[in-house]
């Protein structure tokens, strides 16, 4: 049974609002959220103990510097509560992560909104004077997808967050004149006791969501099936994946990628001279370094059904290579297999840990 | 440290002078003076750059001696190869002097086996940053011809090659492509070592012209360069100069870590810092927070940064592939540039360019770096 | 290259069963593919995928994974694990346009000495018709 | 040290020689490229498995101060162990030897001599490639103590104690109850023969009561268990006002807790109270051999009495297997006190497993018993509404019911699963290692499971396994004698591992733990079964099986496709 609280401010003044709440009245003993930093057009995750540093906040600025659920989890578990305000999809990755046994969600006070989307990161570093901004928060009015962010956010449709203690609800409302925060937990409700604000039952979610989720359906189909022409079989893969350096910043700003060392840059991809010398003179030429393809493919084993679409892999890709298109992509369709959604529920078994015995029955059979 | 020979021959040139060499390549490869040549090729997508290793002289026509961008440092390509030993086969190896350096202070780590590697580079006029050559690559083709054919020297290249004082031949160099600019006059080709000699006698080419007015040409750039860098680090020492120029200069950086997965020097397999010994406890953070009433995520990253200098700034070469991976664009290159030439300076040793020369590394008791190590612990506090 | 076209299949056999049954079939004289080359492992869940997308980028035409049949694993439920990992592995190479059909799952217990051989026809046959895997000669890997 | 790598192809008399040319194989062998630098001593043999092959062997490793050791011969199944033996004799480790199988893979299958040959010589450099990379691995071994803690003092219980101590093992025997006996001591005619039962039981429970070999704990339960096979840590915990524990120590456990009836009261479908003339099989059992006659509540003998089977079948979703015979026993003996008595029997299916029951059946049939089909029951009181195989309603009403209850896991079964940390199936039962298989292993080494516990047995079988798990443990725990566990195991390199846990999951034999100290997870080589698929599950390769690393696979997957 949840309530809804709504406060006569603009949203982010009233978010930021409650979060001075929270840290005065030490119900928490610490913020996460986003910041401008000092530095003219530059934002970053902070860890706030001191209320009055909460006047840099800007909780929903559409920037996703790193993956928040990969930074939660890093330093858990909290043994002091502590807010975070999150996008859905990093509150997704959090509990993907949790799940594996990477931190834990205990002492989190997990906010999220419901986000059209965070900006590329060429996007917000030429953004001067604010133009894309402002621009992207009239098409969230609008319950448009604004210009100016990533590929796989055009594409989301879980951007009412699915978990969580506290929803802000963004898309589609007035929130220059009033901030409307959804408390879904009874933690949450605890917490917001002496909070100013006029309680009342939870109202409907805009129908802007509806119409976006539709438009952005839409949108996936188009994109995928673009994908899927480029990604026409080997050939494919080595026009789009051809160009990969092999930095693999893709799988380290990746919140599902967890191994401390990636497989694929451990000893047992190190060749001896004599086998690379082999593949040559079957060859008459090859790639060095090689298996760039095969990185690929063999993380998309190990994660796609985990995938996300955060879209951080392709931010920080110096080929410029839609990674994060093309592995929720793949994500969708090994997902589909155990029909299961990253994110949606912590209690969901990572599908690599656990079978069912009459699943996949023709497999092996044929 | 040996010095460059005086002599070498002339190639006349014939469809340009990167087909010439190509033309070059393949014969070796015909005359069995190699097995297999490492070379830059355009990947199939046409908008970037990877290296492969020939052996049917057929590929050698996809080939492109000296890319525009740098998308793969060369060294790192030899690396893949040779890190577990040397091999059986004859290979020669066509870089950028960037790249012949990187190669030869990773000989200097034991990451490369070079017994049976030939080092070839060419003169080399910059590189073009990867970002710009990736979103046109058509143009930044164009680009790269003119200012390899020196029709166009205005074309705009990577801030460090710009102020790159190595772009010519090296004393670690087997053999050496020297450019005369203008199209046509043709190509030196200058052995500088027994092995380059041996490859000129193989090929029953005479090297007898002199090359002092390309000595000179060369030499004139390379002090024209230096002017050039010394300008510009006075720029970046600002940069760099104390705790906080660097949290300014850094701000952007997301500790993607790219920088270092790109680098050639750093050949750590697991870097320190993403390693588990790098993860802290929730509580420390906190109190690191409380401390400042916050703290900024992801943690660390100038300690990252001042940390990778200190581990490979006295081999880095300048080649610039950390500014190209970095995702928000921060010139890692030049502040990396600018600190290695520090620490180099303090010992009067100059990465790469002989494969004789150890690397210093009685570092941290020297006065002279205790810098780093005071950003250090700033960085850690 | 060989002029007539010489599949070379990849066979990760669990030492229990299909490895077993393979022995069955050279017992009971059985001719069968010589395409086949097994490597022997304890169950088919040693078989990381990838394994299997090495194979095919080392060269391999086909791999062919065996194992115990649903419920008769060796050690519980390796199999079941086997199956799991290998329907995402198939369907990772079908959303990327890849031939799937070059990875096979076979269930062959110690006793199908016959099936084992019959699978190892089909398959190379199959693989026949898919013709030789692109990666042999791809250069850009 | 330097590598000097022994090749032996064996011709297994005209089995190879015949379809592979061996020497071009060595020729092949010999003038591959990559072997230039090592050392190979390469030689072919006839029969390298017979007595003068072995010593062949032996002198050839020891002469030659082999490294590593390929030997091209028939399958691994057939002689890996005897040439691992010959390794044994020798300084050379066993597990730096690789066997190629040449003859069922090779020989056997390819009709064309040139492709076998080709084949051969590949899949042997394959081997050698690979032996490269395999390290020594040192077998250990620990301490095992020969005792058996025997769970279940019932007809299978009894059986095992009594074989285990007439091979002077030392045996723990604990039952739940005040006595000896189980179920099985309940009922006095046994099928076929009608022979008697009780007495058999009673003389079991003298001889395992005058055992000094065995020691009975009754009214007793186990607390806690711990260990592994051949060190099992035991605690158990007296039923009695003063809940002593004993603490004891066995290297094997026998699971033999048996069954229980399920209660008709608790279907539904079954409504009748302790006033109703309605009675369970064992009930009557009770009445008429000890009071030798049928009566009613009353005190009168009935006019007729309706024998339903299968009560509960339908929700169990199992059948019982033994009430038939049981019923039909019922129906014979209520038909030898007198001949008047109306008697119909309702079944589900029949279930006459033993060779003589079908003529048992037919007699007691001709006696003048009906035998009624039937899909669904109703019972109220002593009314039973059923409907036939055509889908016909009928009832009966009669004087008296008796039921025959499904077999259920006996009371406390979910309990000791826990305590044993063995599975159980879908019907509750306590679940064998393989069905077909390995019958009366459970998972976990060292744990057997005998009689109903396994579930629905008649007593020969119960026997039957009781006796097999003997074998089984008489042969694997001697005393005296070292166990060596497996060394082919899993291993985690701490380092690399980012503790996600997958391994855990995957691990059917619960041999990996996670260690809260350090946050990653740790293999328990002693249960560890070596199967691998922890180390194909971990995404970092943190994980190493042992002697199948990914390091070997690799290599010989490369070279076998080249």
């Amino acid at each position: 049974m949840s309530i809804q609280i709504r406060i006569k401010k603009g949203v982010e003044q009233g978010l930021i609002d409650f979060l001075k709440f929270l840290l005065t009245n030490e119900k928490v003993s610490a913020v996460f959220t986003l910041r401008k930093t000092p530095k003219e057009g530059v934002y970053d995750y902070g860890l706030i103990t001191d209320s009055e540093m909460l006047t840099d906040a800007v909780p929903l600025h559409p920037l996703m510097p790193v993956n928040a659920g990969q930074e939660l989890s890093r330093f858990t578990p909290m043994k002091k509560p502590v807010a975070a305000v999150i996008k859905p999809c990093e509150l997704r990755s959090f509990i993907e992560l949790v799940k594996r046994a990477q931190g834990s969600m205990e002492n989190f006070l997990l906010i999220s909104y419901t986000c059209a989307g965070c900006f590329r990161f060429d996007v917000s570093l030429e953004d001067q004077g604010n133009k894309h901004l402002s621009d992207y928060w009239k098409a969230v009015e609008r319950g448009e997808n604004p210009e100016g962010i990533r590929e796989t956010c055009t594409v989301c449709e879980y951007f009412v967050p699915i978990n969580g203690d506290v929803t802000v609800k963004l898309i589609g409302e007035k929130f220059n004149d009033e901030a409307v925060l959804i408390f879904h937990t009874k933690k949450a409700e605890e917490m917001a006791e002496g909070f100013e604000g006029e309680r009342s039952e939870v109202e409907q979610f805009s129908d802007k969501i509806g119409s976006l989720t539709e438009k952005r359906r839409s949108e996936k189909i188009k994109l995928f099936d673009r994908i899927g022409k480029e990604m026409k079989g080997l050939g494919g893969m080595i026009d789009v994946f051809g160009r990969c350096i092999k930095c693999h910043g893709c799988s380290r700003v990746c919140p599902i990628c967890l191994c401390i060392l990636c497989d694929f840059e451990s000893s047992l991809f190190d060749y001896d001279v004599s086998q690379i010398e082999k593949e040559l003179l079957r060859k008459g030429a090859m790639r060095l370094p090689t298996d760039t393809i095969l990185y690929q493919i063999g993380r998309m084993n190990h994660m796609s059904f985990s995938c996300v679409g955060c879209g951080m892999c392709t931010e920080v890709c110096p080929a410029n290579i839609s990674v994060s298109a093309i592995f929720l992509r793949t994500g969708e369709e090994t997902a589909k297999l155990f029909d299961y959604v990253p994110g949606r529920d912590i209690e969901e078994p990572v599908p690599v840990t656990v079978y069912k015995e009459d699943e996949l029955s023709t497999l092996g059979e044929e | 440290m040996k010095d460059i020979s005086n002599k070498g021959a002339l190639i006349p040139v014939k469809g340009g002078v990167r087909k010439t060499i190509l033309e070059f390549a393949k014969s070796l490869l015909r005359e069995g003076v190699f097995d297999g040549i490492l070379i830059s090729m355009r990947v199939p997508a046409k908008d970037s750059y990877a290296w492969v290793l020939i052996k049917d002289p057929s590929f050698i026509d996809k080939a492109t001696p000296l890319a525009p961008i740098i998308a793969v440092q060369g060294a790192k390509a030899l690396k893949s190869f040779t890190r577990k030993g040397k091999g059986s086969m004859k290979i020669a190896a066509v870089m950028r002097p960037c790249e012949i350096r990187a190669t030869v202070e990773l000989v200097k780590l034991n990451q490369i086996h070079l017994e049976n590697i030939t080092l070839i580079s060419i003169d080399c006029p910059g590189a073009l940053p990867m970002s710009y050559y990736i979103k046109n690559p058509e143009d930044g083709e164009k680009d790269f011809n003119d200012l390899f054919s020196g029709k166009d020297r205005t074309v705009s290249t990577r801030a460090v090659c710009q102020i790159c004082d190595h772009f010519s031949i090296l004393p670690s160099c087997d053999l050496h492509f020297g450019l005369t600019g203008e199209e046509g006059e043709g190509v030196f080709l200058i052995p500088n070592s027994e092995k380059g000699e041996r490859i000129l006698k193989e090929m029953k080419i005479k090297s007898s012209e002199t090359l002092t007015d390309w000595k000179n040409s060369v030499k004139e750039l390379i002090e024209e360069r230096k002017k050039q860098r010394a300008e510009r680090f006075q720029e970046v020492k600002s940069m760099v100069a104390g705790f906080d120029s660097m949290l300014d200069t850094f701000a952007k950086c997301i500790g993607c870590h790219n920088c270092q997965s790109a680098c050639p020097i750093c050949y750590c397999r697991l870097c320190y810092f993403d390693s588990a010994v790098s993860k802290q406890d929730s509580d420390f953070i906190l109190q690191k927070a409380r401390r400042r009433g916050g703290i900024s995520f992801p943690v660390d990253r100038i300690l990252f940064h001042v940390g990778r200098m200190s581990h490979m700034s006295l081999s880095c070469v300048s080649c610039g592939v950390c500014s190209d991976a970095c995702p928000v664009s921060i010139p890692v290159a030049d502040v990396f540039s600018y600190v290695a030439d520090q620490t180099q300076g303090t010992f009067e040793y100059r990465s790469g360019e002989d494969i004789e020369e150890a690397i210093p590394v009685a570092q941290y008791q020297l006065e002279e770096v205790r810098g780093v190590e005071e950003l250090i612990k700033q960085a850690e506090e | 290259m060989e002029d007539t076209f010489y599949p070379r299949i990849v066979s990760f056999l669990c030492k229990w069963c299909s490895y077993s049954g393979a022995d069955l079939a050279g017992t009971s004289r059985i001719k069968y593919s010589p395409s086949i080359l097994p490597i022997r492992v304890m169950c088919s869940s040693r078989v990381n995928p990838v394994f299997v997308i090495k194979s095919f980028f080392g060269g391999a035409d086909g791999v062919l994974i065996g194992g115990c049949h649903p419920g008769d694993c060796h050690y519980q439920s390796g199999n079941y694990h086997t199956r799991r990992r290998i329907a995402i592995l198939q369907k990772v190479f079908d959303s990327l346009g890849m031939e799937k059909e070059r990875v096979r799952l076979a269930w062959i217990s110690a006793s199908e000495g016959s099936r084992f051989a019959q699978v190892s026809d089909e398959f190379t046959n199959k693989i026949i018709s898919l013709g030789e895997n692109p990666a042999k000669k791809e250069i850009f890997l | 040290m330097s590598m000097k790598i022994g090749v032996f192809i064996c011709e297994c008399g005209p089995n190879i020689a015949e379809h592979i040319d061996i020497d071009s194989v060595i020729k092949k062998i010999v003038a591959t490229e990559e072997f230039k630098d090592i050392e190979l001593v390469i030689k072919r043999h006839k029969l390298l498995c017979s007595n003068e092959g072995q010593e062949f062997l032996e002198k050839e490793i020891i002469s030659n101060e082999l490294t590593h050791l390929v030997i091209a011969a028939c399958s691994p199944r057939d002689h890996e162990s005897t040439f691992i033996n010959v390794c044994k004799k020798t300084p050379l480790n066993p597990y730096l030897f690789k066997m190629v199988n040449i003859r069922e893979q090779c020989a056997w299958i390819i009709p064309d001599k040139e492709e076998a040959t080709n084949k051969a010589a590949r899949y042997i450099r394959a081997a050698i490639r690979r032996v490269l990379y395999q390290s020594e691995l040192l077998e250990r071994e620990i301490e095992s103590r020969p005792d058996v803690l025997i769970i279940g003092g019932g007809i299978a219980g009894l059986e095992a104690a009594l074989s285990l101590a007439s091979k002077e093992r030392k045996v723990y025997l604990v039952e739940k109850k005040e006595s000896l006996g189980g179920k099985a001591s309940l009922y006095n005619l046994l099928l076929p023969r009608q022979s008697g039962g009780v007495d058999e039981i009673q003389k079991k429970i003298q001889d395992v009561e005058n055992s000094e070999n065995i020691q009975v704990f009754t009214e007793t339960e186990v607390e806690s268990v711990v260990g592994f096979f051949g060190n099992f840590e035991i605690v158990l915990k007296s039923l009695k006002a003063d809940e002593s524990r004993t603490e004891l120590k066995a290297g094997g456990i026998v699971v033999a807790t048996g069954f229980d009836l399920v209660n008709p009261q608790a279907l539904s479908g079954y409504k009748y109270t302790k006033d109703d003339d309605v009675y369970t099989s064992l009930e009557i059992e009770k009445m008429i051999y000890s009071d030798g006659k049928v009566y009613l509540k009353s005190g009168e003998q009935p006019r007729s009495v309706t024998l339903v089977n299968c009560v509960g079948r339908d929700e169990k979703g199992y059948c019982s297997r033994i009430c038939c015979g049981a019923m039909i026993k019922i129906a014979k003996a209520i038909r030898d006190l007198s001949p008047d008595i109306k008697i119909n029997v309702l079944y589900r299916d029949l279930c006459l497993p033993h060779k003589e029951d079908q003529r048992f059946f037919d007699e007691v049939k001709e006696s003048g018993v009906d035998f009624i089909r039937v899909k669904g029951i109703k019972l109220k009181e002593r009314r039973i509404e059923y409907t036939g195989m055509d889908g016909s309603k009928s009832e009966i009403t009669s004087d008296m019911v008796i039921l025959a209850p499904a077999m259920v896991p006996a009371e406390g079964t979910e309990e000791l699963a826990e305590i044993l940390g063995i599975p159980l199936d879908e019907t509750g039962f306590f679940q064998e290692a393989h069905y077909h298989l390995n019958p009366v292993s459970t998972t976990t080494e060292g744990i057997y499971i005998v009689g109903a516990a396994n579930g629905p047995q008649g007593i020969s079988e119960s026997i039957l396994q009781a006796q097999a798990a003997c074998g089984k443990i008489l042969t694997r725990l001697i005393p005296g004698e070292k166990i060596v566990p497996e060394v082919k195991v899993s291993e985690i390199l701490e380092s690399f591992c980012t503790g996600c846990r997958t391994c855990l999951e995957v691990c059917c034999y619960g041999a990996i733990y996670f260690d809260e100290e350090k946050g990653v997870s740790v293999v328990n080589d002693v249960i560890c079964r070596g199967c691998g698929n922890c180390a194909a599950s971990c995404p970092s390769g943190a994980i190493q099986a042992k002697h199948f690393t990914s390091r070997q696979l690799y290599t010989e997957m490369i070279e076998a496709i080249r």
